[in-house]
């Protein structure tokens, strides 16, 4: 049950896939990376581990998500559009599985308490979740801007049980708020574990996190089957760190699926970036030409990071999977046309891949094609912006 | 044996105890002034902070330090030039992340750090497991890659960094970002597992704010860094008279140390 | 399939159960009951139909819902808890269920137009959601008052196409928003249905609400079978309309477990009403010597609505079903309880539930207690206001 | 046959057409005294509407006239007590919604209504299906029971309502709730399908605001009702004196309407 296709496959023994990955933190940070590594290990290949997991993923997280036929989208585009309904895992996106695997292991690791980064506060508030239900305490990081901008999620973790600490550090966003997130874990690692909310960061981070989100594809896959669909011929997710984009793949690496990621054009890792180090691990990023790293910028806080990670940089290189970019403008349209048409308001996220498609069928999907978009997210986190935003424009 | 390990043994040999301050270059248009100064006040070996944007294990005094000077437009290159014109006789130490020399392509940069006088880099998110590349881009420059122990590193680990490191040993004081107080208790055990295993010397870094804290860190140890109150020293708008104070400080409490230290003693009380 | 069990069977031949319900509707609007009732009887009995709302629910409405354990509340309690989770449904709440169904029949009687009330606008969001996957035009009457207190879910039915009526006669909530929906329905029934939000109004709607939301009570039932629990001792819903309760209460009517629904203090038919006839039904309202309607006033939305459904007033007055209420002041705290302890933030609705069991825990229900709680619905759409009311304490 | 049937029908052989105003009672103060103004100025028949607090098939401006009734605290009583002061020949006909009178008591309540004068009940939400018991308590007392035919209503229900309606058959011009204009063909097949079923008088209501529509339903039907035209009047501060202006305005354009009407006509084309 636990084994991805071999094409997403393990990285070697120090984490890497291909060039990038590994492990680029302070040595105070070592041993936590290396317990965490073994215990992660030890845990998926244990059945009783496993079956914890699917269990509090089916009964406490709902799962499995729904795949949905999209009629109206389809025929206004010309597609067979499908879609894996993650917007209706608990707390309203993908970021349930990642948490909850994290947590069981930090129960399991003999930790009480869960630290975290959060940009929108989506995996703060499925960190915070996912804590509350298995009595741990929670500290969640989140860039001052992020706090102000975001100040429902904010309450929301509070609600939890959590502690939200704004990081006042450098642009005060996600970028810092991992920062600070791996600062605070140097003095706390005894006890602490740090729930990373995508495939980034030091091994077995990238890693992990995908083998915890790879439940998407396999599900997906199975159920594209069950509907009589069978493969399909592209498999789209947005990217910010790339943790549903490589959820879904992972079910469909090994098939002859077209896999395509999409990111923000203004936090566009693949389309803009070169190869780095940044919050411990190789990969692409966006950065000036000394090495400083820059800052994203998107309308949606969850792909609003300057890096992707390390698998993705390496499906990218090796040309396993392509990744494109859409920019702030085309989201919203994806976003109404959506809500429109299928009665589904998408996370300001996923709407990248769905203006992707608008874009592109007929183009670079053929007409008819079978896609199966990842519905990462719902919409209600973000109405309040998009509807500032649209009467901005009025 | 690299050059910059053959002077820090001769150092201890000599009996006297490392200072090395910690810069962040850049930070003011003077800072090879501060330098020479802190030189002159009997620092034996200088750290240069190479600003990278997103300093993970630094506190939020050096965060400001590395936000102004790249504020200021500092680079890698732009350091090395201001280099060329500092004429001291101690050792300099590179400090950075790993982007820096990776982004520059890390033989250009151990090339460029040798011709600018550098002889060591510390780079605190390169681990030994991954530093291969980087140490091979160094040896032809005789550049020592200095690796940082911390009281978490497991007894297997610290002897791995402390046969890896070369020039000294960096043991973290604390299980804490730069600029926080030192902690007797995680500094004692780490130093006492290196000396174990390596007779590498071996310099306290990480929460070494005064100049009491130094004394009793260099009790125990080869040599002491100070980092965080220096940069703060000189955001406040220290000068060049005020470092020389602030280091000579530092000596003379090193200097006038009794044989044993306190430092370890109260903390097992 | 379709069967309720044999308690809360079917309504008699003009809609009562008991002395309540029936049809108290202008004669314009009789022609269309009594066409709804018939298409209702027909479709409810087609097997193809029955398919159908079945595959919608599961591949768009994302059922079925899990049942999730309580263990920290349980052992805080010393009950023994399971939540059915209708949160996790599609648009937040069990809302879903019965739109679905409705919008299906609207599309079966050859109309093209929805028309709904809402009072926070979960149902108006669900009846929105429902129209655009379906293709249908779809207005929402809502009270202005409470257009202006939720502000998002108005723009969230936006989002999805359809227009939003601010109401501005009486009150101007959601009572008010029936009215005016039943006059529009008046001048359009022959293109337009009134896809009615719960189980109230004139026959069909008490009993096609309560079929189409029995789905929630018929899953539980064989969840918790298969869970190993068997029937609980006892099953807990809020009261708004009575939707959501007759849903759960449907699927355990026949058993041994005792039913309990939670009305808000302000807003409690059962337990400051008397019998009467508004918008379209007899049952228990409440109403002032004169036979006046009063105001509902509860902290949510979604139980401030003075009356109930009729064949909740048949339960209660026959004993098969208690009802209980729960004042503003206790909601709160359950919701909190709620969220720190199990990772689950409910919708203030669900909180009444929640507190009553809080309340009751070791009194009224007695210690060890199988317990099975229905989640009607989630917290996000409720956390702006709990943010406020909670700041205005400090 | 009730009292209030015979009547009307009289009225009816007459040749006059029935002209009924609606009054919102209790509205203002003197509202008793605005009904004797119509009955000076012509009317046949009066409706006096019995404020609920949920109106659900009446317009802004009677649910305007409604609210300002509850407000000024008019209940069935208050009413019926203001009704003891009334002198006056006419016919009246309450109209209410069910819960008024369930909740006073159906036979109380129809007790109450004979007691001070009313003839006749118009409850627009009382389906007949559900009047049984409505009905019984009403025949002691002699209130006749008036049902409202809907364009919406199929011939079966038309046949139905018409057979079971007491006094008149009261059929609504368009599908609309009150307070709208009259849609022609609407209205025309309604009183067409009551009439091949019974020849209780049928009168025309719902929509008719002007002396043309009222002379022009009218020519079609027994009677007319106006309702929200009249409560606007007096929502706007019409004194008794504005109100006679208006309903012998109606008189005169249905006493000289020309034998066939163009309301159907004119629909037609
Ligand atoms: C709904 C949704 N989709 C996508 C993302 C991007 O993260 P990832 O690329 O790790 O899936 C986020 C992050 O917050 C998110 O909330
Ligand atoms: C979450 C939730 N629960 C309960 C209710 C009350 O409705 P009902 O009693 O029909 O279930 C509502 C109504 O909006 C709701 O949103």
């Amino acid at each position: 049950m636990s084994e991805s296709p071999s094409f997403m496959s393990s990285p070697d023994a120090r984490g890497h896939f291909g060039e990038f990955g590994g492990r680029f933190v302070p040595e105070a940070l070592m041993p936590a990376c290396l317990e965490l590594e073994v215990a992660f290990r030890d845990a998926w290949s244990d059945d009783a581990f496993q079956l914890e997991y699917r269990t509090v993923l089916k009964e406490f997280g709902g799962r499995p998500t729904p795949v949905t036929p999209l009629p109206r989208l389809s025929d206004r585009l010309g597609l067979e559009l499908y879609a894996k309904r993650e917007d209706l895992a608990h707390t309203g996106s993908h970021k349930i599985n990642n948490v909850v695997g994290q947590t069981l292991l930090t129960k399991r690791m003999g930790k009480t308490r869960v630290i975290a980064e959060t940009g929108a506060g989506q995996h703060g508030v499925a960190t915070a979740t996912a804590a509350a239900r298995f009595g741990l305490a929670c500290t969640v990081y989140m860039g001052e801007v992020d706090t102000k901008r975001q100040v429902l999620n904010v309450f929301r973790m509070e609600l939890l049980g959590a502690t939200v600490i704004p990081v006042t550090s450098g642009s005060r966003t996600l970028k810092d708020a991992v920062n600070e997130a791996m600062r605070e874990w140097v003095s706390c690692v005894s006890d602490t574990h740090y729930c990373l909310g995508s495939v980034m960061g030091p091994h077995p981070f990238p890693w992990m996190v995908r083998e915890l989100q790879s439940i998407i594809g396999i599900e997906a896959s199975a159920q594209l089957e069950e509907m009589g669909v069978g493969t399909p011929d592209l498999v789209v997710a947005c990217v910010g760190g790339g943790s549903n984009a490589a959820g879904v793949f992972a079910g469909f690496a090994n098939t002859s699926a077209r896999l395509v990621g999409v990111e923000a054009a203004g936090g566009s890792a693949v389309g803009k970036g070169s190869p780095g180090v940044l919050h411990g691990m190789k990969s692409l990023l966006i950065q000036d030409e000394f090495g400083q790293i820059e800052e994203a910028h998107s309308i949606s806080a969850g792909l609003d990071y300057p890096g992707i990670g390390p698998e993705h940089a390496f499906l990218a290189t090796s040309g396993r999977a392509e990744y494109e970019s859409i920019g702030d403008d085309e989201v919203l349209d994806a976003l109404k046309l959506l809500s429109e048409l299928e009665g589904i308001i998408p996370a300001l996220e996923t709407a990248h891949a769905v203006a992707w498609i608008m874009k592109e069928a007929g183009g670079a999907i053929p007409k008819g094609s079978k896609v199966l978009l990842n519905l990462s997210g719902r919409g209600d986190k973000d109405v309040a912006q998009v509807r500032e935003i649209l009467r901005g424009e009025r | 044996m690299k050059l910059l390990e053959q002077q820090l043994r001769s150092l201890r040999s000599s009996g006297r105890k490392a200072l090395v301050p910690y810069f962040v270059a850049g930070l003011t248009p003077d800072w090879t002034q501060h330098v020479e100064a802190a030189v002159l006040a009997g620092a034996d070996a200088i750290e240069i902070g190479i600003p990278f944007s997103d300093p993970m294990i630094d506190g939020v005094v050096i965060q400001e330090g590395v936000l102004r000077s790249l504020e200021a437009g500092t680079t890698l290159d732009s350091i090395c030039k201001d280099l060329s014109s500092l004429s001291t006789h101690v050792p300099l130490v590179a400090m950075t992340y790993y982007n820096i020399f990776f982004h520059y392509g890390l033989e250009r940069a151990a090339g460029k750090l040798a011709a600018s006088g550098i002889t060591g880099a510390i780079v605190p998110d390169l681990t030994i497991e991954e530093s291969r590349e980087w140490h091979d881009a160094c040896d032809a420059d005789d550049i020592a890659t200095i690796f940082i122990v911390a009281p978490s590193s497991t007894p297997d680990r610290v002897a791995l960094l402390a046969s890896g490191t070369e020039g000294f040993c960096y043991a973290s004081a604390r299980m804490a970002v730069t600029g926080r107080s030192a902690d007797a208790v995680d500094a004692k055990r780490v130093i006492a597992d290196a000396r174990a295993i390596s007779d590498v010397p071996v310099y306290v870094g990480i929460g070494i704010g005064t100049p009491e804290q130094a004394r009793d860190a260099s009790m125990v140890s080869d040599g002491v860094i100070v980092g965080t109150a220096l940069v703060q020293l000189i955001l406040d708008g220290g000068d060049v008279r005020a470092i020389e104070d602030f280091i000579g400080s530092f000596r003379l409490a090193i200097d006038t140390a009794p044989a044993r230290s306190d430092f370890l003693s109260d903390a097992e009380e």
